[in-house]
């Protein structure tokens, strides 16, 4: 295990843009023994450092099984993402990780799968739904519903037409405001669980995105005899130190960065109800 | 423990010259700046002679007395905090050269040895809280465990509580029982003294100790006793960490933003508190970058914000996640609650809110539900 | 917005002011000739460099604006420039010189000038934000060099450089300064200013007098209280408040009565 | 000839002076017909805003009319209502104010000398561009520069609007170990000061004489600072509330600063002279090493203020370093004020010149009334009245670059604090 608490230099070895704001970067340490050593689950994420800026909690997409890469899919928002954007192949930036506690993926072996995401291009979700489709027939039936606030906002509408072809795989997309000529459901993502053709009570459902989404989803779920055992979500607070030593990422007893960001629902149904948490 | 002998005052230098053969600088309190602060202490003349404390909510003087003691004050804003988890320190820095490469290294430098002077019992039970945050920890905090491993501490039996010390409801004090290296009980001539480690006997060594007579175990033990008297505050009876998690909506968090003014000083002079920041401080000529990491408190704003949003975004919000944590996430986390009773955030308080009292009336919500 | 900036052209501007902000730039000592290599400083009359045909990446600009000339003159900043950075109370907040907006100023002209008519001004001094569109605002009355050493490093690798809002007290505490609202019942503002100066008055011993403006989510009705409480009159509260940040909503409180009593 | 000469000379903002104005200059056939220095700083309003305030807090605001010397209007005002409060300082107090004030003109004038004026008589923009052909010298002065600012943050925590005076003393003392660091620099800074002075007269400066009344104050052993009698080379000598009688301030059409005039005449305030009214106050070495320069006081070239700002920055760091030594730390920074009604006035020396406040105090020590009288609003019909000796002496016929230029080194010469009255120095040249 090498040094978590400072950053190693990494170089940018790729960059793709994936829709007006959100790019994804592919990063090799140049150390290549770190390369080596450096292994991560699904669900996990890095501290990325941009020289004289600052450090942001960045989850992996990538392969935990690929060490070519550590894949980074990065919404700019801020003054550190917008630093980040302007990354090239090339560029150095420093990295610590991997933190946190991933997707259950032990539990998940040939069970049915649910991932129910929202928001924008929602990071921790995107890594478990690459994992789990390069490794297809370890699972049962797959479904997915990814809920955007506006029609515009959906990124990636390639890949997820591609999947609908997929046998025992079911996308199901949703915007709360939609323009002209959005074929699939209008409205909230809640709406779009009476059409799942997976029974809920046996699968695994994972979810990332806003908290009270996360929250109205696994009531219905439960209501449908799901059990909270079965549900997990990611959470996301701010961030400083990634290893529960700055105390900015408590939910209540837990810090997110090292009890999370991956909770069963069970974990944090006491809080999630309540906001300003 | 049992006591080693008496060392009386006129040789209590004796003990600063035992620490300095060690190798230590010597911390204390000394009088500065209208309160009491542990400064870099080369002599018993520097230390608080015939002062007293009197404090308040959101009080604090000052006076003098007759009285020949040098401890006879109860605590000041800081004591142990600062020494171990430094307000602000560079934790890592990054330097970049011409094509751009980078490069980081953290100082691991050797801190020094430090014996530390008047050290009472809240603060030792809240060092024994950091050291459980900062050490036994998924990760060690290699600054803090440096620094932690340097120190000396030399305790004090606390006989005279302040009006907001309440210590002895938490169960720390006033009487000090643990993680120590020496202990000194301070009478009219001189210092009992007892020894509980390895370190505390080398120093104890080095001392012109005389026998302790009967008479001043006896008024050693009284002294304690009334220590315990003259605390007022208490904390509320019952299961606090139930209570808290239950009254997350409580109007009483509204009642208490409309008096708070989401300073911090609270958790800055709360010797259990841990949250830190940290930021970037690019040189001059932008070829090297510090990574400081520095004090921070749940009172502020950049503690809860994500992405132009902050969650705790209302001061009744924030006072209500340092309240809760302290009295209700700490079991979870810790296995106690992370108050010492040391009454800190009460004296510092600027508008002099008060925890007890605070938790008096959130106790009786709760009763009464 | 987030360029790499390779030797930016930077002009420094001034409107109402003391000039005492772009002394910051005058006190940089020795960095100020490394900056004056990695900066090219187009347009800064106290400094001698005078050309205002170019356009600029970067515009500081110091004072508020209280004439018609005025106004029209930092429009034209604005267009010609990248970045519009405003430096101080002044140009943030209107400074002290916005004390004005709460009185007449006809009155006050006429009190001090025996033929006002020749005063050209406008009835209050405002700060730049309620102009033109600002990127970012220094706040201090002065600021410092270390602000803007901070600013000119985050532009140049490309970032907006991080706020400071928090309340002066914490860095009062991570001075390990005693409060003096608490040892001496001082009135310290440091409840209500943001950090950034250094919390020098209470490294003093004396109190804030927010010089560094409002921070964040505070509660000026609460301190306001508190004042009273160790003893302060209506109107030396008053005082308190309405002073270099008088332009401020924040700070506009109404501090249990406004009349001496 | 320069009879057919028309031109028309525009330049928008005059660089290098605190702050910015205008100059508005008709020259036909030849001769000067009229010259008005245009101040149209937007008003400030100050007088009006320090009324119904505490005077501690006045002293903090009263810093903010001018970013370059806050120390002399804070000093101006602590010595005004001690005046009236009948406070009796320590002498430790006394001295550490001196040093104070010491700071503040070592800063002002290391600025003025280095970054507004030399240049001028080097032909360059601007520093910048002499940095690059006179880069020992111009390090030399930005570490004098810094030295004063250090020297008013040892007392003020910043040097800019400074946070540590009050009436009756300071809110702190500082400890021996800053003050011996800073003793040490003052030490090695004598050198410099003495480089600086050898530079400043060996410039190529005008040999241009022109007939003026100097004005300041005047001390009975001290060169003046805080405290003297105001008087002039015209015979002037009285105390400093007998100044309404003498002086008078009134507003002119071009110019929101007030013009001031002495017995109905302008008259010269700042270094130039102090020290033709001071000189036999400056210490012995300090007067030797002027002979040994072939400087010689009084002068009756306006340059030479470039020069005596040099000797007085010899001066002050000698002074704060006689005032420094064997430096302890005292019982308290502040005695005890008084606040009582009353009028209260002082006069101090302010880097650029005289300085005069005068406050009214009601019966709760609440300010009811104050008026500020700045250097430069006293030099401005000097400035004009030299404008227009200097430009005739130097030549109508030269070249309009020239004469601009000259005009405004004439403007610079001054250190015309503008701020402290005006903003928009916009010079105006038109010769028909
Ligand atoms: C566990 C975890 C995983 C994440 N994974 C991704 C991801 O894969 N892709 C992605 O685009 N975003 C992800 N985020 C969110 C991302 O960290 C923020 O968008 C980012 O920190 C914004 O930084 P900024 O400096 O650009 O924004 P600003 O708004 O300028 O933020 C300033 C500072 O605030 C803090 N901060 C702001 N937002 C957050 C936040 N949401 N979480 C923690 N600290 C924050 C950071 O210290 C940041 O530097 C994740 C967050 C967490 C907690
Ligand atoms: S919460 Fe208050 S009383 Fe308890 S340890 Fe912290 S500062 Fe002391
Ligand atoms: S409780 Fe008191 S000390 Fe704590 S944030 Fe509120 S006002 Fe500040
Ligand atoms: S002295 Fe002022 S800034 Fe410092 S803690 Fe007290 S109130 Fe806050």
């Amino acid at each position: 295990m090498f040094d978590r608490q400072t950053p190693h230099e990494a170089i940018v070895v790729r960059r793709t843009q994936e829709s007006d704001t959100i790019f994804s970067l592919g990063l090799r340490f140049s150390d290549d023994e770190l390369n080596q050593q450096y292994r991560f689950q699904p669900g996990q994420f890095n501290m990325l450092y941009v020289f004289g800026i600052g450090e942001v909690p960045i989850s992996i997409v990538s392969d935990p099984q690929s060490t070519d890469e550590v894949i980074h899919t990065i919404r700019t928002v801020g003054r550190v993402t917008r630093v980040l954007e302007k990354l090239k192949p090339g560029d150095r930036l420093g990295i610590r990780g991997p933190f946190g506690r991933g997707w259950p993926l032990a539990s998940l072996q040939h069970r049915d799968i649910l991932v129910v995401t929202g928001g924008l291009g929602c990071a921790p979700s995107v890594s478990i739904i690459n994992y789990i489709m390069r490794r297809r027939q370890q699972f049962g039936r797959m479904a997915i519903i990814q809920g955007v606030k506006h029609s515009e906002d959906l990124i990636w509408r390639e890949r997820y037409k591609e999947w609908m072809q997929l046998d025992n795989t079911q996308v199901l997309l949703a915007a709360d405001v939609a323009s002209h000529g959005w074929p699939w459901h209008v409205g909230l993502v809640t709406e779009l669980l009476p059409q799942l053709d997976l029974d809920v009570s046996q699968a695994a459902t994972m979810m990332c995105g806003p908290e009270m989404m996360m929250l109205a989803t696994a009531k219905q779920l439960l209501e449908k005899r799901a059990s909270a055992q079965n549900i997990w979500l990611s959470m996301e607070r701010n961030m400083q130190c990634a290893v529960g030593l700055c105390g900015h990422c408590q939910y209540g007893p837990d810090f997110i960065c090292k009890d999370g960001p991956v909770f069963s629902y069970a974990d944090v149904q006491d809080r999630l109800p309540r906001r300003n948490i | 423990m049992s006591f080693r002998g008496f060392l009386l005052r006129d040789h209590f230098d004796t003990l600063l010259t035992a620490l300095h053969k060690l190798g230590a600088h010597c911390v204390g309190p000394t009088v500065m700046d209208d309160s009491i602060h542990y400064t870099t202490l080369t002599s018993s003349t520097q230390l608080p002679q015939q002062v007293h404390d009197h404090q308040g909510p959101g009080h604090y003087r000052l006076s003098t007395s007759t009285e020949s003691r040098w401890f006879a004050w109860a605590n000041g804003a800081q004591a142990l905090k600062p020494l171990v988890f430094v307000p602000q320190e560079i934790l890592w820095r990054s330097e970049r050269d011409s094509e751009g490469n980078l490069q980081f290294s953290n100082s691991k430098q050797e801190p020094p040895l430090t014996a530390v002077i008047g050290v009472r019992a809240c603060d030792l039970a809240a060092l024994a809280l950091q050291d459980q945050h900062f050490l036994d920890g998924l990760e060690q905090d290699s600054a803090y465990a440096r620094r932690r491993q340097q120190l000396i501490l030399i305790a004090v039996n606390c006989t005279h509580p302040s009006a907001n010390c309440f210590c002895h409801s938490s169960g720390d004090g006033p009487e000090v029982k643990q993680d120590y290296d020496l202990l000194l009980d301070e009478l009219d001539d001189g210092f009992a003294v007892r020894s509980a480690s390895p370190m505390g006997e080398k120093i104890c060594q080095q001392l012109q100790l005389e026998a302790l007579t009967n008479s001043q175990q006896d008024e050693i033990k009284h002294a304690n006793l009334r220590a315990i008297e003259q605390q007022t505050k208490h904390l509320p009876e019952g299961n606090l960490e139930q209570a808290l998690k239950n009254l997350q909506g409580s109007g009483r968090w509204q009642q208490i933003a409309e008096r708070c003014l989401s300073c911090g000083n609270c958790t800055a002079v709360c010797p259990s508190c841990f949250c830190h920041s940290q930021h970037d401080e690019p040189a001059a000529n932008s070829m090297s970058s510090a990574h400081i990491r520095q004090w921070d408190s749940c009172f502020s704003h950049g503690h809860s914000y994500i992405h132009g949003m902050v969650i705790h975004n209302e001061t009744r919000f924030r006072y209500r996640q340092w309240l809760t944590h302290k009295f209700s996430g700490w079991f979870e986390q810790y296995g106690r609650s992370g108050c010492v009773g040391c009454g800190r955030c009460i004296t510092w308080c600027p508008v002099g809110i008060d925890v007890t009292e605070e938790l008096h009336a959130l106790a009786e919500e709760y009763d009464n539900v | 917005m987030g360029d790499l900036l390779q030797r930016p052209r930077v002009a420094v501007h001034k409107f109402s002011s003391c000039d005492g902000c772009q002394l910051a730039f005058l006190n940089l000592g020795e960095d100020l000739l490394s900056f004056s290599q990695q900066l090219d400083i187009i347009f800064f009359a106290e400094a001698g460099m005078m050309d205002t045909a170019q356009d600029i990446d970067i515009a500081f600009v110091e004072g508020s604006i209280s004439t018609a000339k005025d106004a029209q003159r930092i429009r034209n900043i604005r267009e010609h420039s990248h970045y519009l950075i405003t430096i101080g109370a002044c140009a943030t907040a209107g400074g002290l010189q916005a004390l004005r907006n709460i009185a007449k100023t006809d009155d006050w002209v006429q009190a001090i000038y025996t033929n006002p008519e020749h005063i050209d001004t406008l009835d209050k001094a405002s700060p730049i934000r309620e102009h033109v569109a600002v990127d970012f605002e220094l706040w201090g009355c002065p600021i410092n060099k270390q602000q803007l050493i901070g600013l000119i490093n985050n532009l140049s690798l490309g970032a907006l450089p991080f706020e400071e809002t928090d309340k002066l007290c914490m860095q009062c505490k991570r001075q390990q300064q005693a409060c003096v609202m608490v040892t001496k019942g001082s009135p310290c503002m440091g409840p209500l200013t943001r950090t950034g100066c250094g919390a020098l008055c209470p490294s003093f011993g004396r109190d804030c007098y927010a010089c560094y403006g409002p921070a964040e989510n505070i509660n000026g009705e609460a301190l306001a209280r508190r004042f009273e409480g160790i003893g302060l009159l209506p109107e030396q509260i008053h005082n308190r408040f309405h002073a270099i940040y008088s332009n401020e909503a924040a700070f506009q409180i109404s501090p249990i009565g406004n009349k001496k009593s | 000839m320069t009879e057919q000469r028309n031109i028309s000379i525009h330049v928008p903002v005059l660089a290098r002076v605190e702050g910015e104005g205008a100059l508005d200059l008709h020259i036909r056939n030849g001769i000067i017909e009229d010259l008005k220095l245009t101040i149209f700083e937007p008003p400030r309003l100050f007088e009006k805003f320090l009324e119904r305030r505490e005077t501690d807090q006045v002293i903090d605001m009263v810093a903010r009319i001018c970013g370059i010397c806050p120390v002399a209007y804070q000093m101006t005002a602590v010595h005004a209502f001690e005046a009236l409060f009948d406070t009796d300082v320590t002498p430790w107090i006394r001295d550490m104010r001196r040093v104070f004030y010491c700071g503040e003109w070592l800063q002002s004038h290391a600025l003025h000398i280095h970054l507004l004026a030399a240049p001028d008589f080097l032909g360059f923009n601007n520093v910048a561009e002499m940095a690059a052909q006179h880069a020992t010298e111009v390090r030399r002065g930005l570490r004098l520069q810094a030295l004063g600012n250090d020297l008013i943050a040892l007392f003020g925590a910043r040097s800019v609007h400074p946070v540590g005076a009050r009436c009756g003393g300071f809110y702190h003392a500082p400890d021996v170990n800053s003050v011996n660091a800073i003793h040490q620099r003052l030490l090695d800074a004598r050198e410099d000061a003495t480089e600086l002075l050898r530079w400043t007269a060996a410039l190529p400066i005008a040999d241009d004489h022109q007939h003026f009344v100097s004005v300041a104050l005047r001390h009975e052993h001290e060169y003046p600072m805080n405290k003297g009698r105001i008087i002039s080379s015209a015979g002037l000598d009285i105390d400093v509330n007998e100044y309404d009688d003498h002086f008078r301030e009134f507003q002119i059409a071009h110019s929101t600063a007030l013009y001031s005039l002495l017995d109905e005449q302008v008259y010269l305030v700042g270094p130039l002279a102090r020290m033709n009214l001071n000189h036999d106050r400056l210490p012995p070495a300090l007067q030797t090493l002027l002979d040994e320069l072939d400087i010689h006081f009084p002068s009756d070239n306006m340059f030479h203020s470039i020069i005596a700002r040099a000797a007085e920055i010899w001066l002050v760091i000698d002074e704060a370093i006689r005032l420094l030594e064997n430096y302890t730390m005292p019982q308290q920074a502040a005695v005890a004020c008084k606040p009582r009604s009353g009028i209260a006035i002082a006069a101090t020396e302010a880097p650029r010149g005289l300085l005069w406040h005068r406050y009214e105090l009601d019966e709760h020590g609440l300010v009811c009334g104050a008026r500020i009288v700045p250097p430069t609003s006293q030099n401005q019909g000097r400035i004009e009245q030299d404008i227009k000796q200097s430009l005739q002496a130097f030549g109508l016929d030269k070249d309009e670059d020239a004469i601009r230029l000259h005009a405004e080194t004439v403007i610079r010469n001054y250190d015309p604090c503008i701020s402290c009255a005006t903003h928009f120095l916009r010079l105006n040249v038109h010769s028909e």
